[in-house]
């Protein structure tokens, strides 16, 4: 059901290049983590696949191997929360069934709710939420959209060690079998998520070989330990 | 050369034919004088900014003088422009309204508030009605497109020798009930209004003087003098007011600084059995003769 | 509850002490540019006037105020329906906000007779007027709020496949609340002065025909008897109608925008 | 500059069109509700109205548009004065408000001899009632903007120590911007009204004047192709002033909101 | 010249407790390293110490071991870049002189500018930079800020690990000798910058050992590592 996506292509603004032509294959029903320099272009490379850039031109194609249109496919957590100020925390985690004119699945929100351990806080507009309580909000409402494609731009950025460990485990356990592509500078992140693992850099996009076994990994098991030193090694600049 | 302003009551329009003929025809020069007119849009500010010394002189309505007296204005009639008056209560000719009685129940319309009450109702009460006969309403100046739209069944305000003609040139011909002839006092409809406390009565004179020698030479070249003043603003040239000019020679005062005494103390009374006044005041207070201080 | 009582304890004070103020400017001025009592009479006289004639001039207020309460309930109605609809549609959009500015450039002054012409000399053509004058500030304060959504917020629904109608309704109408509130505002103040121009136009009743009246009459304390009466009719609407906006906006988020609020007033 | 002559000349088209249909909507009122034509004239007779008296409503229209030209930028000027002493002091906030609705609930109309008294009735008294009729809802729209900045700006302003004037200047200032587009878009079409009521109240130029003299002739026709010209003039003004709203946000930001802009027209 | 602060109190709003009485203690012209789970409280308590805490009542005292005000002395970089849309980057970096009416010292902004990498984008409006490089203009502008007191709030996260230990080795030279109280998510981050470090709780402030060393410290020393993998633990619910 979920869609292999198979991107090839480069960026530009103008005369400026975002990123230089450029081969991205996302496997089917896995986790796909993409790490890079900050600017690198992730953050673009998802509003492309979602369809929503419009100041970056982009010269290729982006297709599903089951040749249907992605953009109405897809769920994105963008980078920011994008919290609505006038909606409680119960509201905003249902805003998308809202908004599609479909009636919201109150029990699945309040289960999601809980599992991002936002019960208390259920009544509470985002305005007097901290930061993380918010990342988890919309984190919620992103898994509340039953699409076969998920975009993550470091959902799990603004969270303590403790809560990002339970994150990351709910959305591998809600995301099973759908196509994810995570953007992510946490390398620990990558290591436990990857089903495939992606470095961006300004010159193209490297493969980086995942752990083994199969995600979600044990965040201290020996060879997501290794994978992930190995990753902070190439992201810090050590030779390839 | 002497400098007077002089604030007309409304738009240049024929009443005020002496006042441009004499602008034209150099008689103000010839009086020694430089005279600036200004037209307001609002009549009920001219004989204010007199008051208030921001002019010499401004044409005003006999009637309102009487209530701008009574209310502490320090304003006194110095000569006369119309010396009739030139309100009429107006119906459609083809309409329903025969006579006056048929006024009963209803609407009539009106434009400047203040003693058109009056008018009306000693009107009315010649006719065996009152004013609870009628129903009253502001319809500030659109009097001849709300009689002719059947908005209201009637007008008091508009002029006999303006609006009739503008309905008849409109197609819906109106008619005219005279009210000197229905009981109410003889009237001056516009005078010239001065500030008794500042005004210099030899210029005065010296205006009226011109205006008068203009009034003749209306009278004396009706058509010649149509011209003249039509020539002055191109708005002006229109049938309009050709007809309204013709129809106004007669009513100009030939004598713009001769006084009446009567008439005012006439009105005065008449305001007073009204009850728009309190107790009346000599006429020395109301209009003088520049000529004789 | 005591808050709330202290509150409006407070602002009755500020009003006071705004409307002695005022009354002392008004002498001032009155003094100083040596104005005639009848084109500007001093505070005294005009407080003289509101009492001697303080039945008339409550009859006559009650009509204006009836006129001016019906018409901007009808015009912000109207005026904000007007936005939504521009905001909703591209095509209406480039239709009808030309004809909008067009038939706000026309004086409603000039519109006048046509108004009576249709709706008569009562109650419907003081309506029409303060309507008329008002719809154009809503309208136009809620429009530009509407045509100013955050795009990230835009961008989220369509990711989202929301319908446009939700779009507006959920997110772009909410978001310009502030901005209608805005509008809200301004019409307050302008509809009263709609109301007495449609009675200028044609009036048997109300303030501005008492206006007019007392003009015609050179009862110039009382025509600014009237006029006071007026400007504290609509200073009490636009508090009302500034309150009720506060709440319009607070009560649908508690944001950072309204923290401010709290802050810098 | 291709794609601005076409927007241009889209522009143009789009004027045009909207044109065609005002008019055909004004013919088929004039047909459905059987107005008569001293009331309201058909489009037909008005635009041969326009063509008999062009000389002499192009001469009145200059003097008219002087006078908008002048008294709106000196309103917007004051009026965004205004606004910005209001923002910046809570005690000229507390004065100066209630004054300000007062001042405005006052209707210019009466206070036209008051006006007259003191400016003549020269340019002066139309500039300064155009002036108070833009006044309003400049300083109104610039304040409401003034008094939304987001409270996180505002603290972290006031840890780095900044001194008040600077806040305003350099944070509450321009986010306000979009705020006070809104208003100089509400002035634009409010100028010209401003000026005609001042020209009501004593001229013996333009369009105002040419409209009441037309009126009191009830020259219907002649007083429509004014009132023609006017809204024309208007709509123009609206779209400068329109044009340079944008350029004054657009031009400040490349924030998500311009983005939308570009999304959403 | 920097003074060493101490809080003692709780925080509430209305009846609803925010955290717990508690005391800390941050010592002059070092960096104090706070972590925490997301929601108890870590930015409310920077927000108290820079004084522009409205809504949250703090009931205790915030002092200077000098006796002098704090709030003046205090350069603060919050969790979200509060960047202004209308300026360029080098205007955003030069704010805080601009807002004293000061003259921006212009040679040290394109320094900083340089530092963070940012100076082929020196006069691009925020609104089209990627999260990090907006972070990153956060932080110059905070570093541009000559007081003695700083409060970081989560400076790094939106960066890659190349990034993140180039920034923190520029914070760490640009504030030696200020008081720096830092909240983090990172545990390594902590261990590497940490003279102190404490760990926010429901219950209170617990003290944690900092690595023998003094920083800023190596990475992959292994001390860093053993106190990284400790705090880890300690975040993720070992017990004590
Ligand atoms: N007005 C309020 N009413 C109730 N609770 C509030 C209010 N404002 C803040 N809070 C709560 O205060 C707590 C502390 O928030 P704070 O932002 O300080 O957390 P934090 O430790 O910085 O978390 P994070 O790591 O997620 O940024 C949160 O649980 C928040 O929900
Ligand atoms: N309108 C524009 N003009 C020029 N450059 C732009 C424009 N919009 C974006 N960019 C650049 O495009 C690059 C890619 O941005 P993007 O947000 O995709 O980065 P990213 O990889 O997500 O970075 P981060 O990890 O910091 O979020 C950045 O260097 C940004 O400055
Ligand atoms: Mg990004
Ligand atoms: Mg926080």
């Amino acid at each position: 059901m979920a869609p292999a996506l198979q991107i090839t292509g480069s960026a530009a603004v103008g005369a400026t290049t975002i990123f230089p032509p450029l081969r991205l294959e996302i496997a089917a029903g896995r986790w796909t983590v993409l790490l890079g320099p900050s600017g690198v272009g992730k953050s673009t490379l998802l509003r492309l696949v979602a369809g929503v850039e419009t100041t970056i031109a982009f010269t290729g194609t982006i297709t599903a191997d089951d040749g249907s249109a992605i953009a109405p496919r897809v769920a994105m957590m963008a980078q920011s929360d994008l919290l609505l100020p006038w909606l409680d925390v119960f509201d905003n985690v249902t805003l998308g069934a809202r908004l599609r004119n479909e009636m919201p699945d109150r029990a699945r929100a309040r289960a999601i709710v809980e599992r991002v351990g936002l019960t208390p806080h259920m009544d509470r507009k985002p305005g007097t939420l901290s930061g993380g309580q918010r990342q988890r909000v919309a984190l919620a409402r992103t898994l509340m959209e039953a699409r076969p494609i998920i975009l993550l731009d470091e959902p799990f950025s603004a969270l303590d060690a403790r809560a990002r460990a339970a994150m990351q485990e709910l959305a591998a356990d809600v995301l099973s079998d759908r196509t994810v592509l995570l953007v992510t500078h946490d390398c620990a992140e990558a290591a436990r998520l990857g089903d495939a693992i992606f470095i961006m850099t300004e010159k193209g996009m490297d493969a980086v070989a995942p752990p083994a076994t199969a995600p979600i990994r044990d965040f201290d098991a020996s060879e997501v330990l290794d994978a992930q030193g190995a990753l902070l090694a190439r992201m810090r600049g050590a030779p390839v | 050369q002497d400098r007077m302003t002089v604030l007309l009551d409304w738009f240049v329009n024929p009443d005020h034919g002496p006042i441009i003929i004499a602008q034209e025809q150099g008689y103000f020069a010839d009086e020694g004088l430089e005279i600036e007119i200004v037209a307001p849009a609002d009549p009920s500010d001219p004989p204010k900014m007199v008051a208030a010394g921001r002019a010499d002189l401004a044409i005003g309505y006999q009637p309102q003088l009487h209530l701008q007296v009574h209310e502490g204005l320090p304003l006194v009639r110095v000569g006369t422009l119309i010396a009739t008056p030139l309100n009429c209560l107006i119906v459609l000719e083809d309409g329903p309204i025969g006579a006056i009685a048929d006024l009963a129940g209803k609407t009539v319309g009106y434009s400047v508030a203040g003693v058109e009450e009056a008018l009306l109702g000693s009107v009315l009460r010649a006719n065996g009605l009152t004013l609870e006969d009628v129903e009253m309403v502001n319809v500030s100046f659109a009097l001849s497109t709300a009689l002719m739209a059947g908005q209201v069944d009637a007008t008091i305000g508009g002029y006999r020798n303006f609006e009739l003609n503008q309905m008849e040139i409109e197609g819906r011909p109106g008619r005219c009930f005279y009210l000197e002839e229905e009981g109410v006092p003889s009237y001056d409809e516009l005078v010239y209004l001065a500030n008794p406390e500042t005004l210099d009565a030899d210029l005065i004179a010296r205006f009226l003087a011109a205006t008068e020698r203009a009034t003749q030479f209306i009278v004396n070249h009706p058509e010649q003098s149509w011209e003249i003043f039509a020539a002055t603003a191109p708005e002006l040239q229109d049938e309009l007011n050709e007809r309204a000019w013709a129809d106004t020679i007669s009513r100009f005062a030939l004598r713009p600084a001769a006084l009446d005494s009567g008439r005012y103390v006439r009105f005065e009374r008449f305001l007073s059995e009204a009850g728009l006044i309190g107790d009346t005041v000599p006429v020395s207070d109301l209009a003088i003769d520049v000529g004789a201080l | 509850m005591k808050a709330a009582r202290q509150g409006a304890l407070s602002t009755t004070l500020r009003l006071a002490g705004v409307t002695v103020l005022m009354l002392g400017l008004w002498q001032a001025l009155v003094a100083l540019t040596d104005t005639p009592a009848f084109i500007l009479p001093g505070p005294l006289r005009v407080v003289e006037a509101l009492w001697t004639h303080h039945a008339l001039i409550t009859h006559h207020a009650l009509v204006t105020m009836t006129e001016v309460l019906i018409g901007l309930v009808m015009g912000a109605s109207l005026g904000a329906a007007t936005a939504i609809v521009l905001a909703a549609s591209r095509g209406a959009r480039a239709l009808l906000r030309p004809v909008l500015v067009f038939s706000q450039a026309v004086p409603v002054f000039a519109l006048a007779p046509i108004l009576t012409l249709w709706f008569g000399y009562g109650l419907e053509s003081k309506i029409a007027m303060a309507l008329l004058i008002i719809y154009f500030p809503v309208t136009s304060a809620f429009f530009d709020g509407l045509m100013r959504t955050p795009g990230e917020w835009l961008e989220m629904a369509s990711v989202m496949g929301a319908t446009p109608a939700r779009v507006l309704t959920r997110i772009r109408i909410p978001a310009a609340l502030p901005a209608l509130a805005s509008g809200l505002r301004l019409a307050a103040v302008y509809a009263p002065i709609g109301a007495i121009i449609g009675e200028w136009v044609g009036a048997s009743q109300g303030l501005g025909y008492l206006m007019l009246f007392a003009n015609g009459r050179a009862m110039a304390d009382l025509m600014f008897a009237a006029l006071v009466v007026l400007a504290f009719l609509t200073l009490v609407l636009h508090a009302v109608v500034d309150k009720a906006a506060h709440w319009l906006v607070e009560h649908q988020t508690q944001s950072p925008d309204s923290k401010v609020r709290r802050i810098v007033f």
